[in-house]
């Protein structure tokens, strides 16, 4: 399997060369509004350097993690630490959007490159950023024209007001009228809710009824997606069916909604239960150390960014440079990964990756996400 | 008529809503309002509730008590660290308390996150209150209807409390001059203690009480903290119907508020609050010269 | 000895500037020094210290002096960040300029604003300040045409201090343009508070209506008061954008204000160089002793200020030698 | 100051102070020529500090009129009275507890001095040293230095009635000023009363009645809130209604 | 009853009473008379346990309390009427008397939890002497501003409302700073008559004044304090014979810095 063999050819290179420790700075959200995102992140790039005995392309590793709280005022510090103090060999990680845009053009300017797992925004420049999720427009423009066809109606939406909102909800919209869908909102515009500030989505969700709305798409992460999908279940709102970006019933909300996200559907392109090698590795490996728990996309996506500087750093040879390291993302080529295999698109460095739909349903004692079905193949 | 009923859902759960933040605020209170004591960690406490509460229940109706008890028993013992903290700063005015308060704060809120972890706590409420209602042909979470009654019978005992026993008149004397109080023989620090353990007891049934509702999760500190200080500022710190105004108020500002004018619902807690205090002071005018208390300060 | 110490006493207490010269050099030859010891991300966040630290003086006149404590102080800040930022973004990379048209805005902001909010006392002035400051980082995230919304605005280029002068490439030409600005705008500060002006706020804080009765026409006080310290929060924005190149509307957040109030009270809320120390603790322990934990910052900083709270009773301004006998004057 | 000369008159019309159902002042109508020498007494709760109060501008009335100089000053705010020469003292002294006394005075006397830039350091140095003189009188100069908070009470009593004095009244009102004071701080009182110019009005509210009587030409008894009687010291120790209600019968003391 | 011994005490500042001696016998009253800063203020609330002491002892009924808080000697049987009356300006006058007469009688129901205090007999066994009743009937005005609240009461309702509140403690030794400043006249007689009545009912009395003639018009005793230090003790007949005793005796120790207690050192004198 890809992870196993890229491990494998990391350990080649570092059998011919003496073994130079380097620096991997990981910034991510261990407080904030997205704290709960945050872990998963973390959890899933040590995962891989545990199972990869704490190397990356044959050097031992020294992670170096930070966290970006509510976006760029705590993140601009830590990333500015990294990378002139601590002299990080790359940046991996990062969660929200803002923290992209003020983060980035730091690490472009020191020429390090940013292996970025969370929400991604369209740059000026992405010469140092690679993305391993996914474009913030990827899960709702994956989703549009599936809803327009099956939704039977007009579709209420909703997303929180920030950059990372803004954008996911725009790749829904665009596809999703594009496709001929029509939204139930008042005067046709998404609704974007106070955030982080909205605590009680009663007021919002009272008004989705009246509209004769057939479903409700929308977006959210972290407390705000507990607490939308708990005042859904028990709001007038609650026998429209409720389609999202699937962040929403990911790792530990899923857990905290309880049965108020059953039957919610989601796009993701990530389900703990594609079967492939690496997958299988990966699941075995986080369900181990998690009691059992199923893996979140986030934390794959983690992996994956572990995985891809482990390949990048063992072709930059026995002294990676940030540079060397940036131009051997490049040439990187097909990736496989627990999702699948998937490469990096060579001007927005997105993946370009399948997307899937899946459904919130009983598995065995628990709930779980559960692949119902294939939606596009986005990223270019 | 149609807007009528359109805003009907929002309009009860302001009141719901604002229940739940009386609630949430009354500890406070009567720790800043009527002790004078400015407890940052208040929400630290009703984090700490909700967490133990979430810890306990299982769904069913004895665990449900259980984890009430034990969000109580948890706040009572925060609000005995707090006691044996603040004591010390008597008579060194509001800042420094707020400096040690906010400090217990950030580190049990460190702690609260290093043991639970970033996920929300989901409290599983038992079944019987967990379901939803009809009324006018709208549904409605049972258990929040369940919260105005449970929220009213609070106000009603605190107000008879504070404003009409001994006891309260001894928490209000205390938090006016505590030296004379001792010199009348009642125990300043006990005074303290027991006003800070039953602030601490409140902020933790509350937690209990309502983390199906707001939390238990990272953020659930801060958010309460903030909006329980809007609500005791609003009401008039030290007036329990004047929390219980404000936290109905505030609960509407956040729903019935938010559904008739979505776009404005950034700027509308704190904008009203600011028209609200301002236009109260601008009201109020005879300020006391002479008045007792003030020529020893 | 006690004729001695008396006699020290004396001249102490008949020239207050003298107490504070201890402090003021210690302070003067760390600060002077410390960019040959430190790397430069150690410089980095001095210089976020020291403007952050012109917060804190703006916040303890108002706390301090005026007896209102606010909450609210850094959406002045904020005004004058952005206005550097937009500044500097359109080309007008001028820090003197800059430093001059923020002070100016954060003024006028605070000038209209404080007609309200110096209406108030006590916990409604915190709560209304809280309020002004929430509403300005709601309008500031909502604004993105000119602020660029919650995300923040990035890509401020350097300055450039004064005409004539090659733009602020290291972190440590950084470092001495902000000391520089703001060593000369907390004299200018300390030396109207040390003025009858000082004396004004005092009395107004002790018993307002007093205030009131002696004749004072009070209001404008309090409103000149806060305008002032606007307009040096502003003054402190601007630096700040200096230094990070980079501004959102976190930096005028609910926690900014906080912790810089914190950092007043952590000082000895009247006294700026307190303020000043006291901004450069929370900056210390919360981004540079917390490195090692990363996401435990705030349990760094609650036991600092658990330990403070006992250890400093008159915050860390109260640290000067104290002289044996009785020093009521300086108490 | 620009005012007609001589014209310190205070006068009241018709004038209530109702707290919710307490009615402290009640419709009274009352005048106290300019230049003199006023004591108004009357028992516990009479009014007669809401009086003062409503007069120096601390309470607004709830009906009724004030006029002082000839005009109309029921709505002007307290600090503008205070400039217009209205001086008071408090029946709690209330003074600024961290500065010290020289400073207390020199602020007091600050909006009168007619002096510009008074934030000045040496214009202010030279205010306060002029304001020396009113802690002379008042016999607290030795306690200039001392934080005014760190101040017994009677000592606080007397910077109180020096911060008045500073003011350079016109109207001075002063509540209970002998109260909480030595016979020698009473004689050093009566003294500085005396010292004052003709001119400033001076009222009194006062229970020690051997201190009215040295001092006042007319004494106005209050009476729940209400005018019980006016006169001379001598016509208001013979009247029977004040012994009644107010003196008792045997000589108090 | 109350004794004290080259008792000592001060502020921050720096010392204020030197070496004070008193003895005070049970069932007698007795006047500390001084000028103004003289330090009865300082002598009162050191007595009280509201300054510390820093030499000296007090002893209270023959118990040694020097070390103890406040609110222990409060239960000890001290009751205080504080110079600036210190009534808390957010109770109303029911509610000071209320809470001054149930002290040690616990918060339960009986204990009258409920305002307007119970009937029930006190802890201690002794006979009941004051009670809100009676404090209502010795000063009327209280009764009539029941429901005001502290802040809302004249400067002379303020200061019944102060002394009742000491008198519903059920104190032995009673303190009194200035109590009848700011009083009328009619109720000063009425004052003087209580104080002189209470011993009857088992109570010593400290008052401080800072006119002669009022101290000896109700005191058996009276101390002159100048400067801090005792200036000699007089019968209180013997005053009120002969005033120009105690007015020679606040003159006697040097005269010109009799007022002044603190700071010499450093400012110097006049
Ligand atoms: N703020 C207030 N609220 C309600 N009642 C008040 C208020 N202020 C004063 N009163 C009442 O008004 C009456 C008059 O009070 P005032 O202080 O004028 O009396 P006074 O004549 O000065 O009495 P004293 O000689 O005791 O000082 C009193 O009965 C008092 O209780
Ligand atoms: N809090 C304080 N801090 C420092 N010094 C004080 C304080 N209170 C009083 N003093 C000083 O102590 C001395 C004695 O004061 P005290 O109040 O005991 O006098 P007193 O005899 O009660 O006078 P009065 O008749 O004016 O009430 C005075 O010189 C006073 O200035
Ligand atoms: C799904 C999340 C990782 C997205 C993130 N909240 C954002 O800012 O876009
Ligand atoms: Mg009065
Ligand atoms: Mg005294």
């Amino acid at each position: 399997a890809a992870g196993c063999s890229s491990g494998k050819s990391g350990k080649t290179a570092a059998a011919a060369k003496s073994d130079s420790p380097i620096t991997i700075g990981l910034i991510t959200a261990l407080s904030g509004s997205n704290k709960a995102l945050g872990p998963d992140h973390l959890n899933g790039f040590k995962l891989y350097l545990a199972t990869h005995n704490n190397q990356l392309g044959g050097h031992t590793v020294n992670l170096d993690v930070g966290d970006e709280g509510d976006g760029g005022a705590a993140a601009v510090p830590v990333a500015n630490k990294m990378l002139k103090e601590d002299k990080v060999l790359a940046i991996a990680g990062i969660v929200a959007t803002p923290t992209i845009n003020a983060v980035v053009p730091l690490a472009t300017a020191a020429g390090v490159p940013v292996v970025n797992t969370g929400g991604r925004p369209t740059v000026k420049d992405a010469s140092h950023l690679w993305t391993m999720s996914f474009m913030s427009t990827d899960p709702g423009g994956a989703m549009g024209p599936y809803l327009a066809q099956n939704a039977g109606g007009p579709v209420y939406v909703f997303g929180p007001d920030y950059q990372g909102g803004w954008d996911q909800i725009r790749g829904f919209t665009e596809s999703f009228t594009k496709a001929g869908g029509k939204l139930a909102n008042d005067g046709g515009k998404a609704t974007f809710t106070p955030f982080p500030a909205t605590q009680d989505f009663t007021p919002f969700l009272s008004k989705v009824k009246a509209t004769g709305a057939k479903a409700i798409y929308c977006f959210y992460t972290g407390s705000s997606a507990i607490a939308f999908v708990k005042n859904w279940a028990q709001s007038d709102a609650k026998d429209v069916p409720l389609y999202a970006a699937g962040f929403i019933t990911e790792g530990g909300a899923l857990k905290a909604e309880g049965s108020s996200a059953d039957g919610i559907i989601t796009s993701m392109n990530y389900s703990p239960d594609i079967s492939s090698a690496a997958n299988r590795e990966f699941v075995s490996a986080w369900t181990q150390a998690h009691a059992g728990e199923q893996p979140p996309a986030t934390a794959m996506y983690s992996w994956d960014a572990a995985s891809v500087l482990d390949q990048a750093i063992a072709k930059a040879g026995p002294d990676p440079t940030p540079q060397k390291v940036n131009e051997a993302i490049k040439a990187l080529g097909q990736i496989d990964s627990p999702r699948g295999t998937w490469q990096l698109s060579p001007d927005t460095h997105v993946p370009v990756q399948k997307w899937y739909l899946r459904k919130v349903e009983m598995d065995g004692t628990a709930l779980a996400n559960v692949k119902i079905g294939d939606l596009a193949t986005l990223g270019s | 008529m149609d807007t009528l009923n359109a805003h009907l859902v929002p309009a009860v759960d302001g009141v719901a809503y604002g229940l739940l933040l009386f609630v949430a605020a009354a500890g406070l209170t009567l720790l800043f309002g009527i002790g004078g004591v400015l407890n940052i960690a208040h929400g630290t406490l009703f984090a700490l509730g909700g967490y133990l509460a979430a810890t306990v229940s299982d769904g069913s109706w004895p665990s449900a008590l259980l984890g009430l008890v034990v969000a109580t028993a948890g706040g009572t013992v925060g609000g005995g660290v707090l006691a044996a903290g603040t004591l010390p700063l008597a008579g060194r005015g509001h800042l420094p308390q707020a400096l040690l308060t906010f400090g217990l704060a950030l580190v049990g809120g460190d702690i609260l996150s290093t043991v639970y972890g970033g996920d929300e706590h989901p409290v599983v409420v038992p079944d019987s209150v967990n379901g939803t209602v009809h009324f006018f042909g709208h549904v409605y979470p049972t258990y929040r209807l369940m919260f105005i009654v449970v929220a009213a019978v609070l106000a009603l005992s605190g107000t008879y409390v504070l404003g009409r026993t001994r006891a309260g008149a001894l928490l209000r004397a205390t938090a006016d001059d505590r030296e004379m109080v001792g010199a009348m023989g009642y125990a300043p620090w006990r005074v303290h203690a027991a006003l800070c353990g039953a602030a601490g007891a409140l902020a933790g049934l509350a937690g209990g009480l309502g983390a199906p509702i707001i939390g238990p999760g990272p953020d659930t500190a801060d958010k309460v903290l903030m909006l329980s200080m809007v609500v005791i500022v609003l009401g008039r710190p030290g007036s329990v119907s004047g929390a219980f105004l404000a936290a109905i108020a505030v609960g509407e500002i956040e729903t019935l508020g938010v559904s008739i004018s979505s776009d404005w619902a950034p700027y509308l807690l704190f904008g009203l609050m600011a028209v609200a205090l301002v236009g109260r002071t601008f009201r109020g005018s005879d300020l006391g010269v002479g008045a007792p208390g003030e020529a020893q300060a | 000895m006690t004729a001695a110490s008396e006699s020290v006493a004396a001249v102490f207490r008949s020239r207050p500037w003298l107490r504070a010269a201890g402090p003021i050099t210690v302070l003067s030859v760390l600060l002077l020094l410390a960019p040959s010891t430190l790397d430069g991300y150690g410089i980095g966040l001095l210089s976020k210290a020291l403007a952050l630290g012109v917060l804190a003086v703006s916040v303890s006149v108002l706390a301090g002096y005026a007896g209102l404590p606010t909450m609210g102080q850094a959406a002045p800040f904020l005004v004058g960040a952005y206005t550097a930022g937009i500044m500097g973004q359109h080309g007008h990379d001028l820090g003197v300029v800059q430093l001059l048209c923020g002070t100016a805005a954060a003024a006028g902001f605070a000038a209209v604003t404080g007609l309200v909010a110096t209406r108030t006392r006590g916990v409604a002035f915190l709560m209304t300040t809280l309020a002004i400051g929430e509403l300005a980082v709601a309008v500031a995230g909502q604004w993105r045409s000119l602020t660029g919304g919650t995300d923040g605005m990035y890509g401020i280029p350097p300055v450039r201090p004064v005409p004539g002068v090659r733009a602020l490439g290291s972190d440590s030409d950084i470092y001495w343009y902000v000391l520089a600005a703001t060593a000369a705008v907390v004299a200018l500060t300390w030396r109207v508070l040390a003025s009858p002006v000082g004396k004004l706020l005092v009395a107004a804080r002790d018993h307002e209506a007093r205030m009131r009765s002696a004749g004072h026409p009070v209001a404008r006080y309090r409103w000149l008061a806060y305008t002032g310290a606007g307009a040096l929060a502003g003054y402190g924005g601007v630096l700040m954008c200096t230094v990070n190149q980079y501004v959102s509307p976190a930096d005028g957040g609910f926690a900014t204000s906080a912790l810089v109030l914190l950092a007043v009270v952590l000082g000895g809320a009247t006294s700026p160089l307190g303020a000043l120390l006291g901004a450069g603790l929370i900056v210390a322990t919360r981004d540079w002793l917390s490195g090692p934990f990363p996401g435990h910052g705030p349990l760094l900083l609650g036991l600092m200020f658990i330990i403070a709270v006992y250890a400093l009773p008159d915050g860390v301004a109260g640290l000067r030698i104290r002289l044996p006998g009785r020093g009521k004057g300086a108490a | 100051m620009t005012d007609l000369d001589g014209a310190g008159a205070i006068e009241v019309s018709g004038l209530t102070k109702a707290f919710g159902a307490t009615v402290a002042v009640s419709d009274l109508d009352l005048a106290f020529a300019a230049g003199g020498r006023h004591a108004v007494i009357g028992p516990n709760g009479a009014g007669k500090t809401t009086l003062l109060n409503l007069i120096s501008g601390e309470l607004r009335p709830s009906s009724g009129r004030i006029r002082y100089d000839g005009r109309d000053v029921t709505r002007t705010t307290r600090a503008k009275r205070s400039r217009l020469g209205i001086a008071r003292t408090f029946q709690q002294p209330t003074v600024w507890s961290s500065l010290s006394v020289a400073d207390n005075v020199a602020l007091a006397a600050w909006p009168h001095a007619g002096l510009s830039g008074v934030w000045r350091r040496r214009r202010y140095r030279a205010l306060s040293a002029r304001c020396g003189s009113h802690l002379e009188t008042v016999g607290i100069a030795r306690l200039a230095e001392r934080p005014a908070g760190a101040l017994s009470h009677g000592e606080r009593r007397m910077l109180d009635i020096a911060m008045a004095l500073a003011a350079d009244p016109r109207v001075l009102l002063l509540d209970e000023p002998a109260a909480g004071l030595t016979e020698h701080g009473v004689e050093q009182l009566l003294a500085a009363l005396r010292a004052l110019p003709a001119t400033v009005t001076v009222v009194v509210v006062e229970h020690d009645f051997a201190f009215v009587s040295a001092i006042a030409d007319t004494v106005t008894v209050l009476h729940d809130g209400r005018l019980l009687a006016t006169g001379t010291p001598a016509e208001i120790t013979a009247d029977a209604a004040v012994r009644a209600a107010y003196l008792g019968e045997s000589e108090s003391v | 009853m109350l004794s004290l011994g080259s008792l000592t005490a001060g502020y921050d500042g720096g010392t204020v009473l030197h070496g004070i001696d008193l003895e005070i016998p049970a069932g007698s009253i007795h006047a500390v008379v001084g000028h103004n800063g003289a330090g009865k203020t300082t002598l009162i609330q050191t007595v009280a346990g509201l300054v510390p002491v820093s030499g000296g002892r007090v002893s209270v009924g023959g118990v040694d309390v020097t070390r103890l808080a406040a609110h222990r000697r409060a239960r000890a049987g001290i009751g205080l009427v504080p110079q600036g009356r210190r009534v808390f300006p957010g109770l109303t006058v029911q509610e000071h008397l209320t809470l001054a007469f149930g002290r040690g009688r616990g918060f339960g129901r009986r204990g009258g939890w409920v305002g307007g205090g119970g009937q029930s007999g006190r802890a201690r066994g002794e006979a009941e002497v004051w009670t809100p009743e009676s404090v209502k009937e010795l000063l009327p005005r209280l009764g009539e501003r029941a429901g005001h609240r502290g802040r809302q009461l004249s400067g002379g309702e303020q200061q019944m409302l102060a002394i009742a509140r000491a008198l519903l403690g059920q104190p032995r030794l009673l303190l009194l700073d200035e109590p009848t400043e700011g009083l009328a006249p009619l109720i000063v007689q009425d004052i003087a008559a209580l104080i002189r009545r209470l011993p009857e009912h088992g109570l010593t009395i400290l008052v401080a004044a800072p006119r002669p003639a009022f101290a000896a018009s109700v005191a058996e005793r009276v101390t002159i304090l100048v400067a801090g230090r005792s200036a000699g003790e007089f019968g209180g007949r013997e005053l009120r014979e002969r005033p120009e005793l105690a007015a020679s005796a606040m003159w006697h120790v040097g005269a010109e810095d009799a007022t002044s207690t603190i700071g010499h050192s450093v400012e110097g004198t006049r």
